[in-house]
């Protein structure tokens, strides 16, 4: 394992130094419990929305807070939930009697130290809910599985939650809207190598050189099938078919589609997916209205894409195209 | 012979040991099947319960494991944080003040674990997780109460039936946590939780002998 | 190699395809000879703004290109500089009478192409100018190679000559703005692991599991020396000396502080680096004014990174600060 | 016997021939000290060259050149782009309108391509670049032209020197171009550029035979 590292045990703690030095003017780090929230937080009437997971899937969430977007974020361990101390710990910095809501990615360790959390939260008096999004349509949901995974579909929940309740939505309207959002947002990964997380110093797992792991998740999870490796026009149409079918999605939808490199997959070969992307869809009569391309949730080094398309209206998309101003997504400000 | 506060917090301290003895090894199953970071989550946790007890020995056993509980549920986190964290706490809850522990209180105190931990993450035995080596342990642990064995038996009795289930995982599926990602890829390994759980009852024994 | 392309030979034109669909309000591109222009250009009365150079650094140039910034971007072959005819059809869809400044990395065949461009612009009567950015102080800039190279210290330039350009300085000024650029911006960069060229299909360089190559060009070219993998803190350390002792920069002085992912590089190590780097520069008395924290000028998939240090003043960090708005660089708008 | 613009058209031909056929080996010189792609640049540029003349040989061996020269500039960018095709320039300039060449012409074609290539690239003999294989090859078709020779024997004599030319940047530090940054490290491999100005010297001899 070759990382820019210093201690494997402290490295969540110095990358959130870096990112305090580096954005100063938008969020404030606490440490120990680890608590990123925005500058100017408590928000004074608005609703928070608080999101956090395992470290390692940069910017997300650590990078998504601010203006229009997250009032907090947790981040835990390397690949693991945050404690239920932390999320407590944001929760007060931002939450007033508007409430917040948590944005909570299915994975058992999450759901299970967030809905702790906001059982002590509602302990103290606060209104204080939770939406899980799992929007991987990699894993069958059946009682047989811990259900689908929370993946890409995040970044776009958490802007337009955000962006609702930054134009003053109440707490009920956010928590509805996420949940819509969640009701139509899928999303597909693919993995060429393995992470490696630092204190385990080893690949999570390993991969021939001419293989490819279908559906892998944002923790080196594997996913549907291991494949042999495909040209891109192969593997995204392959990808592209699994998001759309699973909704579905249908001739006639406006989409957004998030291209997303998983952190080792440079933008050359993140945006010629993309193009490929775009083509499939425009060849299925699916309109892509709106797009993201470049590494929004990401796994470590690992080498990889998602695809994550979410179907707009024009109240999402409203939503999307408001003010943001955090330190990985920026736009109107 | 009775098990008094000191007793179990000694009893908790050679768990922490033998957390920071199989740490690693821990963490090898959870890569095979799952996100390669129990052994490390677990540590990190028992490391923070053995300051805590270092800080200051509660005055009833059910005082010391609500320290651990506590403490596992703010230091482990990923899904066994809180599991664990609950099945101390439920376990503490059921102990209430009492300032001696027998065999029987510690096989309704086991029971309170599992049931706390079932409640949390809905998992039953064939699931591949830690309720495939906590259900038996409770169940044997009655047992070994009903046929008269004092605290150490009891914990022996559990520890071996704990063994057992954590084995009896690596031909199943898993269905719950992370390792059900795997589907049937999942077969062939000993579920980390469950590995876990048998090396903490089995430390949890020998102490208390 | 495991890469997500089709034929190595089309990846390039293939990305360009991607960039199209995502961002087509800012860019317009043309193929064969590919080349990328602002979607309003040519912007009459306005110095334009050219860069390009060899593909495989994505965002550099084509992220780059919109307004405040770049006016076109040239991409060559992976790792290779664009051809004359490339750039000149870039001159020609968005050069008028105010001229052109043609950005130019010191690299050989950069330096060749863009400058017989140069020659053929210059015939047809433009006024087009270059500037040679050669701000990489691993190579010593001496008769005994081919110059100092040209890396991280691109994007401060482009962003600051264009943010010039934009509000109307003549090619004059602009021309001597980018010397200046030139004269005070240094740069370093490490690499842990090697980039594939995809037509080549093996790695540029072999590094042992515990070495890191310390001055590593944008294209793997060796640096001042192979070092032992070290801990982030001495390797920072080592990287910002090499840098602050070249220009030098000094107690008192005020700095852009550019800490870039070479690629392979996740923002939790990009972000734990420059935490470190922004602590070494407080403990010399150089204030941190600015900074920018992510891949930007990449080399492939490369892990590694570099830093960029930039003495500013008040000019420059006005034209900094300028709106902004790009693929890749957003700000203002 | 001289040469034609169908016959220079044939040398070129062969000489794209022998780039496909050397590209792999180029680029792995490349790799070595420089960036890996000096075979791939090579290569489509004379794959462009081929398609040029397959399209049409134009009268003379100076305009045969000169397609040849404009096709390198904008195809194969890198530095060699710029230098191989100021050399096919300025050796077609040289040649002016002549519809046959003679060894003569060929001589002084030479001379002018490596001027061409020294006021681009600023290289001298002992830099380890493709002007350690050019300028002997000039001075030796020099040579062979004064002993009266043939074209296809001044081209052989050039083929020869260049050889031993390119072979001479081995133990070489590199001084221009990419190769440069590697400073002592490029000790000990053959430069790129001056092996495939060697191998396009010979298949042009072996052509104009
Ligand atoms: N729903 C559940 N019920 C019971 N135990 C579970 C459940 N989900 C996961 N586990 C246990 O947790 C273990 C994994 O713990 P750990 O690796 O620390 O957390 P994470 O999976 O979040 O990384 C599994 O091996 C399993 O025994
Ligand atoms: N200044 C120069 N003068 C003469 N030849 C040069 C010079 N710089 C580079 N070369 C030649 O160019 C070759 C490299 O060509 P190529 O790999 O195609 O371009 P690049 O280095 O831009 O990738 C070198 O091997 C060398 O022979
Ligand atoms: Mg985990
Ligand atoms: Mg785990
Ligand atoms: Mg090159
Ligand atoms: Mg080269």
């Amino acid at each position: 394992m070759k990382k820019i590292i210093n201690d494997p045990a402290a490295v969540v703690a110095e990358s959130l130094r870096g990112l305090e030095a580096a954005h100063a003017d938008l969020v404030r780090v606490t440490y120990d419990p680890n608590h990123v929230v925005r500058a100017d937080a408590p928000v004074s009437g608005k609703v928070a929305v608080i999101s956090g997971g395992g470290s390692g899937h940069e910017p997300l969430h650590t990078g998504f807070v601010g203006a229009g977007m997250l009032d907090a974020a947790v981040p835990g361990p390397v690949f693991t939930s945050p404690t239920p101390d932390a999320v407590q710990a944001a929760v007060a910095a931002t939450t007033g009697h508007a409430g917040a809501l948590l944005v909570v990615k299915n994975y058992t360790g999450d759901v299970l130290n967030f809905e702790t959390a906001a059982e002590l939260a509602a302990a103290e008096g606060l209104d204080v809910r939770s939406v899980v999004i799992d929007d991987d349509v990699a894993v069958a949901d059946s009682t047989f599985t811990a259900g689908r995974r929370g993946v890409g579909g995040t970044v776009p929940l958490e802007k337009i939650v955000g962006a609702a309740a930054a134009r003053g939505d109440g707490l009920d309207a956010v928590e509805a809207l996420a949940r819509r959002v969640v009701g139509q947002v899928r999303s597909i990964g693919v993995a060429l190598s393995p992470p490696t997380v630092p204190h385990a110093g080893e690949p999570s797992f390993d991969l021939g050189e001419d293989e490819i792991e279908f559906g892998i998740g944002i923790h080196g999870e594997p996913g549907r099938e291991r494949i042999a490796a495909e040209p891109a026009d192969a593997l995204v149409e392959r990808m592209i078919t699994a998001v759309i079918d699973d909704l579905p999605f249908a001739e006639g939808d406006d989409v957004l589609l998030l291209t997303n490199s998983m952190g080792g997959t440079p933008p050359m070969e993140t945006y010629l997916a993309h193009g490929i992307a775009e083509r499939l869809l425009a060849d299925r009569g699916i309109r892509v209205t709106r797009r993201l391309v470049g590494p929004y949730v990401t796994s470590l080094e690992m080498q990889g894409i998602s695809l994550t398309l979410l179907r707009m209206d024009d109240e999402l998309t409203e939503l999307w195209d408001a003010p943001v101003h955090t330190p990985s997504l920026r736009w109107g400000a | 012979m009775g098990c008094n506060a000191e007793r179990a917090a000694g009893v908790l301290r050679a768990g922490a040991a033998t957390v920071a003895e199989h740490k690693t090894e821990l963490t090898e199953l959870d890569r095979a099947i799952g996100d390669a970071d129990h052994g490390e989550n677990l540590d990190r946790g028992f490391a923070a319960v053995l300051a805590a007890l270092d800080a200051g020995v509660p005055e009833t056993p059910g005082a010391v494991l609500k320290v651990a509980a506590t403490t596992l549920i703010s230091k482990v986190g990923g899904a066994a944080g809180p599991l664990y964290g609950t099945a101390f706490l439920r376990a503490a809850t059921k102990l209430g003040d009492a300032s001696e522990l027998d065999a029987a209180a510690v096989a309704a105190g086991l029971r309170a674990a599992l049931d706390g931990v079932v409640a949390r993450g809905k998992a039953e035995v064939g699931d591949a997780t830690m309720v495939d080596a906590l259900e038996p342990a409770v169940e044997a642990a009655e047992r070994a109460h009903a046929d008269g064995e004092n605290v150490a038996a009891v914990l022996t009795a559990a520890a071996d039936a704990a063994k057992e289930g954590a084995d009896s995982t690596v031909p199943l599926t898993a269905r719950k946590g992370r390792a059900s990602y795997l589907g049937e890829r999942s077969v062939g390994h000993a579920d980390p939780g469950a590995t876990s759980t048998a090396l903490l009852l089995r430390s949890f024994a020998e102490a208390s002998r």
